[in-house]
């Protein structure tokens, strides 16, 4: 059926490392990883070109598990290293991913920032609504009444959306995939990936350890009832009234991404010239 | 980066005034007119607690040799007016050789400047310049400083004409103003020693901040993210013009947990980055340079030191970050600490600080002060150095690439991502040669030990410090109180004393063996510092053997460290 | 014409203290401190039941102008201080103000999260789109284009929408005033401080020294074209919409404010028991 | 806090198994059943790096006295199977006089066990617990372990019933299974000394983290806010539940810069708080503990010390936080740094520290570390102590209220928010005596002299260290270095070695007098300490004077360290 398509150097397999994953059985963010493989298959882009960049979580174990550069930051400032990185090296690649406590708790503020400064970049968001490496506290994603030792009975606050937070902080894609649907959260990746600006992809990828109630979210998932609109406000009134659930492309925008300043080149001397009386 | 060190022939002069009395200019104005003249000069600014709108103090030093700090005490202090102006009594000495030049319009010299029995030089700024049309006091007080100064009016003009570049009706009357107020001094009939003039063509003006700037660019710094924030933004705001023109960009982060781990990830794609703050912003990011210490990741900070704890004095200088700087990351986490130990010496640090940052592949701490960054200096071109730091760069393909390999000089080749062959994954787990986390007892210590080695093996040699001078006594010092030391020093040497200076440009790694052949037969030292609670002199106790006869002098800021207090000291310590 | 009502032993003056402001002459902040004044006068809450929290910034030199209790603390942090403090101290009547940059720069993950805490608690922002205290470098409000030493020509971003993320975050009431109305800002703030839950309120409070051009904002702000809603979908997409100066109260909703945990009140000895075999 | 110092009886029981396989539950019986039986004991926990399911190892010491840290080697091993039980070789030391207990079925005892020759007692644990309907071999593991330390069967089955309260067929089996595994040793002949018993009655089993938590409560915190991390979440966890019966709160915060003012803005209003972190929050955190400083705000910040540098090794222990904790706060900031010396001290030392930060209106840091936060021991029920820091408060209505006042202790009164007549504004600036921001040196010498002053005006002599011993050599330490530290003294002290012991409870502000009393007539001493850097040694050279001949044991993490390299290093160091 492929007879037609040019021959296609890489394989998912190519994108993945041998190390063994941390990752408890089970868990969500395997088939994260697999959605990714399978994605950056679909780009052809070779693994050197791409940088997988996170913070501190089970889901930001992630880069050392593929093939591509990594880096394994610190709690929270994945997106401010991408940035950076982005920056100095347009030519790369760079997907930024970790967990809803790493993006959404410690790192709210450089999810806002990003968002609004729309660098060609993209972030997954392995989204488990708890924390799970320190062993199941409550994330901001998390639900009001979900008991826990640190929060008994429920914290009672309302829940964080990130993607709203991402239309109106300026993100210029919006996509919800379900790590249980690895194909699926592999076409939103390629899509984020060629989407320009920053793109943001929320995958519901279930703890089984710390939130065993989560494997019934393979029976909540359904895809969006709508196409995706270039429209903002719509796209984040539909998101603030659905049920969470919706899954795929939610908001596909037109901002032109950022380009850093540019001034004609000029030698050092130059510059030094103008300290000169 | 060797100066002379003889004793400093100098005149100072202070012009204070309420907001928008324009001293600042007026002040600029006569520190690029002495240039011009041939004279070196130095010049700081000091205001009060308004955004704006309040009472201001141009502080300059001119000499006929580099300058880098104050002197003990002002030769002229001129008032446009005194709204205020007793704020600044303490940064402006004045003694009874000293004249101050006031409008008898804006009422008497105030107690805390008349008490010290300095000549009282009446100039009616005011009205001379109303019968200048458009006329205004500052440019009268330019003339009349210029004219104590002994600069030329031509070269006053030249002076204005560069700041006032669009010429008309107030270039015009600026230069009115400013020759009415030659006139003035010449009839008032004062005079102030001249200085020797040398030849101003090939020299510079620049801040201590630019200059920082200048040195990050020269050392290949091609991208900044960054924070604003007193006294460290003019770093950023002269790189933003500055690095686009050669390739290289500026974020502004959205704070400083942003811009250091911004530095991070452009450092890790290749590209030698650089972040600067002051103590507040340093702070936040003591976290991510663990980070930049475990992965292994080339990075320069600067923080110019303000007044602390805290938000503390932010307009105002201190020592008082060396703590922090030195130890204020988690676990044993080595890098490196330069200090610059002039205004001039702001671009040379600087530089050597990327060099060892990208030779080490560490971060590189840069600690300039307030007094240092926000003061404008005059000097000769400064050099080039042959410091090209260049980072070991891992080859492509390189079979069972290690990223944190365990080499004998503790230094890895570290792939630019792009490479085909070398993928890694970057990491502030504790980990194995690979990278790959490990809490395993023996990847910790192994990479522990080449951490720590990777900095032991480094050559320092050529600028670790300046050493100076003879004698069996010695001052030991850093950054902004060099200047002044170096003074004191050589008005002891006048009077006799044998001494030495050793002002350390590296803080960390310590040199142990290196200070202590720099002190070789000395017997006594003094340890001179900005910092309230002394912490120059507990860091070279944890990590020197110093003689058994230390003595220290150490106080806090906001107020310059003065040549003479030093030299009392170094009489009393050093000479007995 | 007030007979009919209680004598008000508190004037707008016994909420001012004798400190005189660092602020340059014509700073708007000079009216928010009437504002202010004006509003706890009308609120008659005693001076020392009131605490006024804040960052740094020129705008958040405000506590020590004001006579009621205050803290100065550091860059961006104002927020979790006056939560801190509402928290332990619920009865104070906490207010917590500062600048653009403060909030949504620095600040701006604890803004998102303290709307979503929803805390009783006001929070005051002297939006003025620069940080004035450090000389005039662009803020997240400020426009893309205008010109500064650390972004030469513009930053190029879309500005930063604070009343959009406040409403997207759970913030229970938003409302936008102009300093150059301070009646109409005091009434704002009476609102707010009445209304339960985190209550944010964006003042236009131009910055004369670094950025003169916003002198004209005073032919531009008007009252908003209608009333208040409690739709924050609603709310969220009128704001992303209108020109940016409109004023008055635009949502006011009706979330349960934060209520920390409760337990059974039990002696210390009880608790240790519990360590016992 | 004083503890006895003769050397341990005790016995040593490691219980290994891969993920799922119940160690842990094991072990927490174990520790249970011999503290119901009289003894005291210590459990720690080890896994490997998977979340879940992944290796793991319970580490059991049983002793007839309280004990604080694991001896020199394990008496038992104990595998409930051999997957990658390798990993915990360098861990659990073995010898010829140590019993391997493995079940045949699992394979031989791998290499890095059996090269110590080792008696190996084979138990076909699976196959006696498959003959138990329901039955899991941990349980039988427990059995044989019980019967190993000579605990009675009635008391095995108490600690299993109070762990499985809902009893049904799970308990049942687990009896059985428990009395299997004692009948399978009676079988194999094996035993081992028996441990002398005390009364249970009264005792407590804690951990170091709950008795940091009650430290605080104790102390009078009733409010905390903090972000969870390894390995300082139980604090926080058994916080949340106890706060509110106390009529505190404990709020979540969303990062760490977010939990630390809060805590501040909490204190503020007149509530002592306190937050808990490891390495990288404390960086996150040291802005704000500046602030506190500055603005003189009570406040306890727990740092439990894990693997650094960066997110190092989350899961260990280390004392390498030591330099952020004394020094990481830019400017000039003292403030206090209490660490506890054992599980038992986490409590009173927390007390103090929330004492001190009350009395004395300063950010006092806690210094754990992971292996005294994560480990459960069995004690006495720990003594209330006379701790209760009170804040100077200012009285309503107070004449010219000033916040800042410059009293001759250094500490001034401080307005209770509510307070008619006092209203104030707490400033990180520096400020006037008022509160009011101020940049003239005066009011910055006078604040940075009192908040110096009343540190060193406090008395902190009932609690600042632990001296033990005579002699004219000592073993300098601190934190968790301090009960092996003990042991190999007292094993020294058996051989004829005359050492005294000094841990320092109180790091900040240094006590040199103090020290240089304790170590009168010392000719020698011996620092011991867990980092890579010799931090503490460092600091002890700033601070102190030291005798000349100071030798220095510093070694890094994560393995424990073990009184006997301590023990040659005092035979080497101190005795010759
Ligand atoms: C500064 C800092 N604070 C706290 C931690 C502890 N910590 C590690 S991971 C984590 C939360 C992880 O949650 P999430 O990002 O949702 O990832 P998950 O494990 O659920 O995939 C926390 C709080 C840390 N490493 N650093
Ligand atoms: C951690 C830290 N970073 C940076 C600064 C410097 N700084 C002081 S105020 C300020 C911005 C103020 O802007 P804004 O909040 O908008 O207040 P405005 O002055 O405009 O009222 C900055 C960046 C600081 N004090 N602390
Ligand atoms: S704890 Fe949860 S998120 Fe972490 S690896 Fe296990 S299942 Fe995945
Ligand atoms: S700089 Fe701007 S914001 Fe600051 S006081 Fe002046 S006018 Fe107001
Ligand atoms: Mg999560
Ligand atoms: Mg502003």
């Amino acid at each position: 059926m492929n007879i037609a398509t040019a021959p296609q150097p890489f394989s998912a397999n190519d994108y993945k490392s041998d190390y063994k994953p941390v990752w408890c059985p089970g868990c969500g963010d395997y088939s994260v990883l697999l959605a990714f493989t399978k994605a950056m298959a679909q780009l052809q882009r070779p693994p050197e070109e791409i940088a997988v960049i996170s913070g501190i979580g089970c889901s930001s174990r992630i880069p050392a598990y593929t093939n591509c550069y990594g880096f394994h930051g610190v709690h929270g400032r994945a997106l401010p290293v991408g940035t950076g990185l982005k920056v100095a090296r347009p030519e790369l690649t760079v997907i930024v991913a970790g967990g809803d406590g790493d993006g959404f708790s410690i790192g709210g503020n450089h999810f806002l920032h990003a968002c609004r400064r729309n660098i060609d970049i993209t972030y997954i968001v392995m989204d488990n609504r708890v924390y799970g490496m320190t062993k199941g506290q409550p994330s901001p994603t998390t639900e009001p009444d979900w008991d826990s030792a640190l929060a008994p009975g429920g914290t009672g606050l309302r829940p964080f959306h990130p993607l709203v937070i991402a239309l109106a902080s300026g993100a210029n894609f919006v996509a919800r995939g379900f790590s249980g649907d690895p194909n699926g959260c592999a076409d939103l990746i390629v899509q984020a990936v060629r989407h320009p600006g920053f793109s943001f992809v929320e995958i519901l990828s279930p703890c089984v350890t710390f939130r065993p109630d989560q494997r019934e979210w393979g029976k909540m998932v359904h895809a969006a009832p709508v196409n995706p609109t270039d429209d903002a406000a719509r796209a984040a009134r539909r998101i603030m009234t659905d049920d969470g659930f919706n899954t795929g492309v939610l908001y596909a925008g037109n901002r032109a991404p950022f380009r850093p300043q540019t001034a004609p080149a000029a030698g050092l001397d130059a510059i030094e010239a103008e300290f000169a009386l | 980066m060797n100066r002379d060190n003889a004793a400093i022939q100098s005149l100072s002069f202070a012009i204070v005034g309420s907001g928008g009395a324009g001293v600042m200019t007026a002040g600029q104005m006569l520190l690029d007119a002495a240039a011009r003249a041939g004279l070196c000069g130095l010049m700081s600014r000091s205001s009060g607690p308004q955004i704006r709108g309040g009472e201001a103090a141009a502080l300059l030093r001119l000499a006929s040799t580099q300058v880098e700090s104050h002197g003990d005490r002002f030769d002229v202090l001129l008032a446009v007016d005194w709204q205020n102006a007793h704020r600044f009594a303490s940064e402006i000495p004045i003694d009874a050789r000293s004249f101050v030049v006031g409008d008898p319009a804006e009422g008497a010299v105030p107690e805390a400047f008349s008490a010290a029995g300095a000549r009282i030089v009446p100039v009616p700024l005011k009205a001379i310049a109303k019968k200048v049309p458009g006329g205004r006091p500052n440019m009268v007080a330019l003339g009349a400083l210029g004219a104590l100064a002994g600069i030329g009016a031509e070269t006053l003009a030249r002076a204005i004409e560069a700041t006032l570049q669009k010429g008309g009706e107030a270039l015009k009357s600026s230069l009115a103003a400013m020759q009415a107020g030659m006139a003035a001094v010449a009839e008032a009939g004062v005079s102030l020693p001249r200085l020797a003039a040398g030849q101003a063509a090939g020299r510079w003006t620049i801040t201590g901040n630019e200059a920082t700037g200048l040195g990050a660019v020269r050392g290949g710094v091609r991208f900044v993210a960054a924070y604003p924030i007193t006294p460290a933004t003019e770093i950023l705001e002269w790189l933003s013009s500055a690095l686009p023109r050669v390739g290289g960009t500026l974020v502004q982060a959205e704070d400083e947990l942003a811009s250091i781990n911004m530095a991070i990830g452009a450092s890790y794609g290749g590209v030698p980055s650089l972040t600067a703050t002051s103590g507040p912003g340093l702070s936040l990011m003591t976290e991510a340079l663990g980070l930049a210490v475990a992965a292994e990741i080339p990075l320069v900070v600067v923080d110019v030191m303000r007044g602390g704890p805290s938000t503390g004095i932010p307009t105002k200088s201190e020592q008082a970050d060396l703590n922090i700087a030195l130890y204020g990351l988690h676990g044993d986490a080595p890098h490196v600490v330069v200090a610059p130990n002039s205004i001039a010496d702001c671009l040379p640090a600087t530089q050597w600080a990327v060099h060892l940052a990208e030779t080490l592949q560490v971060p590189a701490l840069v600690l300039p002060d307030q007094s240092m960054g926000q003061s404008r200096i005059v000097l000769e071109r400064p050099a080039s150095l042959p410091l090209a730091g260049a980072r070991l760069v891992a080859e492509p393909e390189t079979a069972n690439y290690r990223r944190y390999a365990l080499t004998p000089s503790g230094i890895s080749p570290m792939a630019r991502p792009g490479t085909r062959g070398t993928a890694y994954t970057a990491d502030g787990l504790e980990h194995s040669e690979r990278g790959i986390p490990s809490s395993q007892a023996g990847d910790h210590l192994a990479q522990l030990d080449k951490r720590a080695r990777k900095l032991d093996h480094a050559d320092y040699s050529r600028y670790w410090a300046e050493i100076e001078g003879e004698g069996d006594v010695a001052v030991v010092t850093w950054g902004s109180c060099t200047a002044p030391v170096r003074e004191a020093l050589a008005r002891a040497r006048a009077e006799g004393v044998k001494a030495r200076l050793v002002s350390l440009r590296l803080l960390a790694p310590a040199q142990p063996e290196r200070l202590a052949a720099a002190l070789a037969g000395v017997r006594r030292i003094l340890v001179v510092e900005q910092t309230h609670s002394g912490q120059f002199h507990r860091y070279l106790r944890a990590a020197f053997d110093l003689p058994c006869e230390t003595r220290v002098f150490h106080r806090a800021g906001p107020l310059p460290m003065r040549p003479g207090e030093i030299h009392s000291k170094i009489v009393k310590e050093l000479a007995a």
